[in-house]
């Protein structure tokens, strides 16, 4: 990546750095957008990077969340702790979903995650840890590593920030790597990409896995942050919702699935209080950006500067 | 004699890559031309610009004394045009059978199912596995044999030698004379110049998107040594 | 100088609502309108103790996590000192909690599950229109009353619908009833024909439907389109005007309901009434007349503690007996406001005079058997 | 070391009732340049298919360097070093020609799994991949994104990939496929230089080739073998001429 | 387990009766999609929206036009709106096509579900505001009303849900029959895979994409007035159903019509069982189909292999 960028990204993290220093945006709702944007950027290392279009992520955010929320609340587990089993909940589940459904391509891989992700709904409506539709309410923040009390929001938005860092740099990373090369080469030419040797199904696995990791980490903190996980984590709005964001935002770029949240989560925030309006001001929204700047927000401007020079 | 096809300073486009710089050419009804050229020549973007399947393209197209440069391309196929493209395009959900039927009759005249069954046994055998499950070469058959259904008189063949036994070469070199004979006028885009030279009335040498050379069939002797240059015969 | 006695110089009332889905029309727009028409009828010039009311209303679209995010943002940025209706159980008992923990006030008119002034009870919360309890009393007991004791359940397959079911179940067998099955439904459904048949099959006097909106609606009008409604008597356990409205009479006729509200009971209940539907064309629901009543409440109780701050309100409101006309009672230890409710019967179409003039008012249900005894609660706050 | 690399034993395959390939007894030797002709649907791209289990035998067993891989994986098999193209030309059209060769070298350096590593690791490839992009005089292009060559140069560019898994053995499905003369030529030429030290399969219709560079012909027709032996044997062999060359001979193209 | 001893036979086959019922509704919606999938390969997200708006337009034809127009006695009844309403949907499909989709299909399908999707929430969005959320009743018409006692199955059934039955095959079926038996339909899925080429052949593949998605949607419409006086009339009332819809296609095989219309009447009795059986279950058991489905036959049970 180029200084221009390298710039960029510096300006970025300053900025997000000085957040708690002004209270025209509110601290929770930065929270609230760092968690969607890592699990948008997770979801992004399947669809930009991989071509899978997973149509079921949120069974791994919701179930990340749940999991932590339990082990927080009913447990008293330390947060680290929580998130901790929360990811590992959802990378398994991430491998036993991701090994059934990348025998299958195109919509049908879609189709497949949809229905796993919806027995995964199923199940956080049935079973008795899960609280129904009232959802494991009043999870504790906890003390971090046993020292720092994150019940304070700021406390709390560095800590959050950080994990995204974390996540973000690292499917970064992973894009750039010899395994993103590889995935790039899966997704240009299958069959070719065999016949040079490449199992191409765990390469997919893989990145699947990773993926979904990386989402129940985004669902986790989210339990964290609000402090309780529901139905709504798990129910295919979210899964769609993270399409919408990664698309928005511009499938494929690195930056988009990071604006995409912030605009998604921006309108549920702010149109919130004209009821019924707010839906048909995200449908326009769609649909503009669908006919107008397909390649999405970061995808635009992208190749505006590419014309340019 | 009418003129078939009247080709004049024809651009083209495939999104922002310019690659027909004013192409002109001109082939009167019944006579068999070729276009030849390197790889990346862009003879195949001619005969994809005559049918509008480039993103773009400016110039004059006359088919049958008709103006076709705006016409949307299904209606320059009515016009009595046949196209056998470069990549075959047979269609995978339908069989063999159905791929051969599927296109209208746009004019009287066209050869029977049979009869084009006895022109390429092959298919006849496969005529019920789909489209996609056939062998390259019988792939390039089919999508040869089905615009012989249609009775379109102009025909657009790009490499229709590209990946069949020399004996079925030797058979499509006799498809096409009788197809000659039978008055059909032909545009035939060819690697192969030995199976080409024999046919055509007339070779258009195409270079980087421009007509740079026309031998006549009269000519070929004396202009091999040219040919060569170009294609390296 | 006041400026200490109110959080920020002006006293805030947040109504938090589900604007644009589910429950929209039983609490929604409605009850933004209901809270602004308390300020007016509290004062004129729009003040308490001399500072200014501020109303703010928010979309929760009926998700826990999206009004939590809106209630913290509330009390922490906006200043916001009180956060009225949350319908949904899940919505309330989330905003309840981060109420607890920012100090800040609740008071609960649309959500209807017990828990919220039991097990789950918080020292800054009143639980105002309706509660399950009550909605299952009512019903329940009056209907066994009138002979019919054999049960069936359609019960929507999630913790409301079993709470309702369970209540439910309770009064019908304390009074000599019995259950003879019960029918889960996934949520949300539209098609109850299968459920339904099951009702009629197991031969039952009561169909009683443990389930909300949408769903009773639907329900509802399959059981007439079935003629269930004439050989079993059809009992929604949670219903509303607004439902029997947009199912109308000839489906709805005939059927036992509860409320906490009804406008045409008396001269007060209309008055307010007509005055609510001229700006919202449509008659209040009890949701909204408890956003009403629970707004006016609120600001009575801030002019006698002559602050804004948590404690001082909540004690003052407690300590008041509360009657504007719509409700009447006092609240209880446990934050549960006990006020008479009323068993309803919807009338026929013939016998509807005029357009909203749906129920007859067939009994009323003392504030003591409609809420739960303290003795029996779970409550925290609650020393026996 | 085993003398014959390859070895098909009743090798068959059969698609509902209709079979593609049925008895076929290959055998590749060493070093060798051995061609696989015949007529359109004889079964010759089938057979590559099963060889690379891209397809699943009916019957038969396939022995590389006397070891059965007739259960092996298609990645597993392309590992031993048996590496095919495609009839229809397979590249990674949105990566740069370079990169295209470097997904395949890349393996050597077994870090395809590191989603940890950086990119920039991979740049120690650069000049093996220059050097095999050269071979097939494509290093003008090395930064061009692939999927705007012209059809020959990406067979061409196909083959610098193949090469760059140094094959063991190498399976060419009509490398000459849709070029040009002096590109027919230099591919031609091409392959032969490669084939030292390496041995190589190919299908190919354009009998200029075979009959300049094959040192071994396969002849098949339905499935079958027809005949099998050098170029002379089989083009002067009456069934082959009737079957596939036609009359002025295949040499006539 | 125990429950069925609970159900006697009659209980069963009437079980089994509603279950066909359901299975004609997805049945018909299924049939829609699998048309707009298969030639214009967009994953119509609107269908459910548009399925709504035909509930929702009847319903408007029969208690607000008077009001509108101020002709107290012009009213648009059930019969008349079954033949308008998927007409005026049509149209809209049409203009939809047209001036939106129309330019998505070189893309990726998600790029048209997304569209779709917005105009889902656009359409929702204003029925909300408009009516509210809890809906409007929709009577059945006079000579539907009422009941058939059916003794020996110990039920008795709407005559109107008898009707949607016969109705929505009829329909099905017809179309089936003129896309699989006619020449169209090889034209419809040849246009699937390569629409330039097919022109090149003289087809004039525009004007069947744009017909084909107004007949899609006008089968949406259709089905919207036939559900209307069975359902509460309410804005949502499509978008609860249209994930069940898709799995029904996808299960069926995208863009097989056949197969749309046997696995929603076919779901539809499953459902039906699951509900009896094992209620708490009935939301989840199509996905569990489409999963082992997919898993086992990719295609889809009527797909045909890629
Ligand atoms: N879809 C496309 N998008 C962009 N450029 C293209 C496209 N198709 C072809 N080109 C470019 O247009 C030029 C001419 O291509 P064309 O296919 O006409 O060559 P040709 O003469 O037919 O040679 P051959 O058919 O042997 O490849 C080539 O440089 C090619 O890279
Ligand atoms: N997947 C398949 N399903 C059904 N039939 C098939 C399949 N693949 C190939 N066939 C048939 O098997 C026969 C052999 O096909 P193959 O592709 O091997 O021929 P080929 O020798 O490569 O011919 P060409 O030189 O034209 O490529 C053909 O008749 C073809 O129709
Ligand atoms: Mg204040
Ligand atoms: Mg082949």
């Amino acid at each position: 990546m180029n200084s221009k960028t390298k710039l960029l990204y510096g300006v970025l993290v300053l900025i997000a750095l000085l957040l708690p220093f002004q209270d025209f945006i509110y601290l929770v709702f930065a929270m609230k957008v760092l968690c969607f944007a890592l699990f948008a950027c997770a979801f992004n290392l399947l669809l930009g990077f991989t071509g899978l279009l997973s149509f079921g992520h949120a069974a791994f955010f919701g179930t990340a969340a749940y999991i932590t929320a339990y082990f927080c609340k009913e447990a008293g587990l330390s947060p680290e702790l929580g998130i901790l089993f929360g990811v590992a909940g959802s990378g398994v589940l991430g491998f036993l979903i991701g090994s059934l459904a990348i025998r299958r391509q195109g919509i049908y891989f879609a189709m497949v995650t949809l229905a796993l992700s919806q027995m995964v709904y199923f199940l956080a409506v049935q079973l008795p840890y899960t609280g129904g539709e009232d959802g494991i309410q009043g999870v504790p923040r906890g003390m971090l590593f046993g020292l720092i009390d994150l019940k304070d929001d700021v406390a709390m938005y560095y800590f959050v920030l950080a994990v995204f860092l974390f996540g973000f740099a690292l499917i970064m990373r992973a894009v750039n790597s010899p395994f993103g090369q590889v995935l790039k080469a899966i997704r240009e030419n299958e069959p070719r990409a065999i016949s040079l040797g490449y199992d191409v199904d765990r390469f997919k696995l893989m990145s699947f896995v990773i993926s979904a990791a990386l989402s129940g980490l985004a669902g986790s903190m989210k339990s964290l942050v609000f402090q309780l996980a529901t139905l709504t984590d798990v129910h295919w709005h979210m899964s769609g919702e993270v399409v919408l964001m990664t698309l928005l935002g511009g499938m494929g770029t690195i930056l988009g699935p990071v604006v995409g949240a912030g605009i998604v989560v921006g309108l549920q925030n702010y149109l919130a209080n004209i009821g019924s309006w707010s839906t048909i001001a995200t449908g326009f929204i769609f649909v503009i950006c669908v006919l107008a700047f397909r390649r999405g927000v970061v995808g635009e401007i992208a190749a505006h500067f590419k014309n340019k020079n | 004699m009418t003129m078939a096809l009247e080709v004049k300073n024809l651009e083209s486009w495939y999104g922002e890559s310019h690659i027909l710089h004013g192409v002109n050419f001109a082939v009167r009804d019944g006579e068999v031309v070729t276009l030849l050229g390197r790889n990346g020549a862009g003879r195949s973007t001619i005969l994809k610009t005559i049918l509008g399947l480039t993103s773009k393209r400016t110039g004059s197209i006359e088919i049958y004394a008709t103006e076709t440069i705006a016409m949307p391309t299904y209606r320059i196929a009515r016009l009595g045009v046949g196209f056998c493209p470069e990549e075959r395009g047979i269609f995978a959900s339908l069989s063999t059978e159905e791929n051969l039927l599927l296109l209208p009759e746009i004019a009287s005249g066209g050869m029977g199912l049979d009869e084009i069954y006895e022109m390429f046994p092959n298919l006849y055998e496969r005529r019920n596995s789909p489209g996609t499950r056939l062998s390259g070469g019988e792939q390039q058959m089919l999508a040869m044999a089905r615009i012989l259904r249609t009775g379109a008189k102009l025909l657009l063949l790009d490499e229709i030698t590209e990946g069949l036994a020399p004996v079925i070469v030797q058979k499509l070199g006799e498809v096409v004379t009788s197809l000659r004979n039978k008055g059909f006028t032909i545009v035939l885009v060819e690697q192969n110049f030995r199976f080409a030279a024999p046919l055509a009335d007339r070779h258009y040498v195409v270079e980087h998107g421009n007509v740079v050379e026309v031998v006549q069939q009269s000519e070929l002797a004396e202009k091999a040594a040219l040919l060569n240059e170009y294609l390296g015969v | 100088q006041a400026g200490s006695k109110v959080s920020g110089d002006v006293v805030k009332i947040g109504v938090l609502t589900d604007l644009s889905s589910t429950y929209s029309d039983l609490a929604g727009p409605g009850a933004v309108i209901a809270a602004k028409m308390a300020i007016a009828d509290f004062s004129k010039d729009g003040t308490v103790i001399g500072k200014k009311i501020e109303l703010v209303s928010a979309d929760h679209q009926n998700k826990a996590d999206i009004a939590a995010n809106k209630a913290r943002e509330w009390y922490d940025k906006d200043g916001v000192d009180v956060i009225v209706e949350l319908v949904s159980t899940n919505v309330a008992l989330a905003v309840m909690e981060v109420a607890e923990q920012k100090n800040k006030i609740t008071l609960v008119s649309g959500a209807g599950s017990l828990p919220i002034t039991n097990e789950k009870c918080t020292a800054n919360n009143v639980h105002w229109a309706y509660d399950t309890y009550a909605l299952s009393n009512g019903t329940g007991k009056a209907v066994v009353k009138q002979g019919k004791k054999n049960w069936y359940f359609i019960t929507a397959d999630y913790a409301f619908g079993a709470a309702l079911e369970k209540d439910a179940t309770a009064v019908v067998t304390a009074n000599g009833g019995k259950v003879l099955g019960t029918s889960k439904h996934p949520f949300p459904n539209s098609d109850f024909s299968s459920y339904l048949l099951k009702a009629q099959a197991s031969g039952a006097d009561v169909v009683a439907l443990a389930n909300a909106g949408q769903d009773t609606i639907n329900t509802v009008k399959q059981a007439s389109e079935f003629g269930i409604n004439k050989k079993q008597t059809v009992v929604p356990l949670l219903m509303f005007i607004s439902d029997v409205h947009s199912l109308g009479l000839p489906a709805a006729q005939g059927m036992y309901l509860t409320e906490g509200f009804y406008w045409d009971k008396d001269d007060k209940t209309r008055a307010f009434s007509k005055r609510f539907i001229l700006q919202h064309k449509r008659m209040p629901t009890m949701v909204q007349a408890g956003v009403y009543s629970s707004v006016l409440a609120y600001l009575n109780a801030v002019q006698k503690a002559g602050t804004d701050d948590t404690q001082a309100v909540m004690k003052a409101l407690k300590s008041t007996n509360i009657d504007d006309g719509l409700f009447k009672g006092k609240i209880r230890a446990d934050g549960k406001f006990e006020h008479d409710m009323y068993l309803l019967e919807v009338k026929k179409p013939a016998d509807s005079k005029s357009p909203w003039d749906y129920y007859y008012v067939r009994a009323t249900i003392p504030a003591a058997e409609a809420t739960l005894p303290l003795s029996q609660s779970k409550c925290k706050l609650v020393n026996k | 070391m085993q003398e014959k690399i390859l070895k098909t034993i009743g090798l068959g395959k059969s698609f509902k009732g209709f079979s593609a390939v049925s008895d076929v007894n290959l055998d590749v030797t060493r070093g060798t340049i051995h061609a696989l002709i015949g007529p359109n649907g004889a079964g010759k791209t089938t057979c590559f298919n099963l060889l690379t289990k891209f397809l699943e035998p009916s019957s038969g067993q396939i022995l590389f360097n006397g070891i059965d891989i007739t259960k092996e994986a298609p990645a597993q098999i392309a590992r031993r070093g048996v590496i095919r193209s495609f009839q229809i030309s397979a590249v990674f059209p949105h990566l740069t020609v370079l990169e295209n060769v470097r997904v395949a070298l890349q393996r050597g350096l077994g870090t395809e799994f590191h989603f940890w590593k950086s990119g920039d690791s991979l740049n120690v490839l650069n000049d093996r991949a220059l050097a095999l992009l050269h071979e097939v005089g494509l290093e003008s292009f090395a930064n061009e994104d692939t999927m705007n060559l012209a059809y020959g140069r990406k067979r061409a560019l196909e083959i610098a990939t193949t090469l760059a898994m140094e094959p063991e053995l190498m399976l060419l499905d009509e490398p000459t496929q849709g070029m040009g003369h002096e590109d027919v030529e230099r591919v031609t030429e091409l392959i032969d230089r490669v084939a030292k030290g390496r041995t190589i399969l190919m299908v190919e219709h354009n009998m200029k080739v075979v009959s300049s560079i094959a040192d071994r012909i396969t002849v098949l027709q339905r499935g079958s073998v027809l005949a099998e032996g050098s170029y002379t044997e089989v083009s002067n062999n009456p069934l082959v001429v009737e079957a596939y060359m036609g009359s002025h001979g295949g040499d006539a193209l | 387990m125990f429950e069925l001893l609970g159900i006697t036979p009659q209980g069963l086959v009437a079980q089994l009766l509603v279950g066909l019922i359901n299975g004609s509704f997805y049945a018909i919606l299924s049939l829609g999609l699998a048309i707009i999938f298969g030639l214009l390969n967009i994953i119509n997200f609107a269908h459910g929206a548009q399925y709504t708006m035909g509930a929702f337009i009847a319903w408007i034809g029969l208690t607000q036009i008077s009001q509108w127009l101020g002709f107290p006695d012009l009213t648009i009844n059930y019969w008349f709106a079954l033949i308008v309403v998927p007409l005026v949907l049509a149209g809209f499909g049409l203009i939809l096509e047209r001036t939106m989709l129309r330019r998505l299909y070189h893309l990726d399908h998600l790029y048209g579900l997304l569209l779709t999707f917005g105009l889902a929430l656009i359409i929702e969005g204003m029925f909300r505001h408009w009516y509210g959320i809890s809906g409007e009743s929709y009577p059945a018409p006079e000579l539907l009303q009422g009941a058939i006692p059916l003794e020996s199955i110990g039920i008795i059934l709407p005559k109107y849900r008898l009707w949607v039955v016969v109705i929505s095959l009829a329909v099905c079926f017809s179309t089936w029959y003129v896309i699989e038996r006619t020449k169209l339909g090889a034209y419809l899925r040849a246009g699937t895979e390569n629409p330039k080429l097919l022109q090149a052949f003289g087809i004039n593949v525009p004007l069947m994409i744009s017909l084909a998605y107004a007949y899609g949607v006008g089968l949406a419409g259709f089905a919207g007035v036939l559900a209307a006086p069975i359902f509460q009339v309410n804005p949502l009332m499509g978008s609860n159903l249209i994930i069940v819809v898709f799995a029904v296609v996808v299960i069926g095989g995208m863009g097989s019509i056949m197969g749309a219309i046997l696995t929603g009447l076919a779901l539809g009795l499953i459902e039906g069982l699951t509900k009896v059986f094992y209620p708490e279950a009935s939301g989840v058991v199509i996905f569990v189909i489409m999963a082992i489905v997919l898993l086992l036959r990719p295609a889809g049970l009527f797909g045909r292999e890629k």
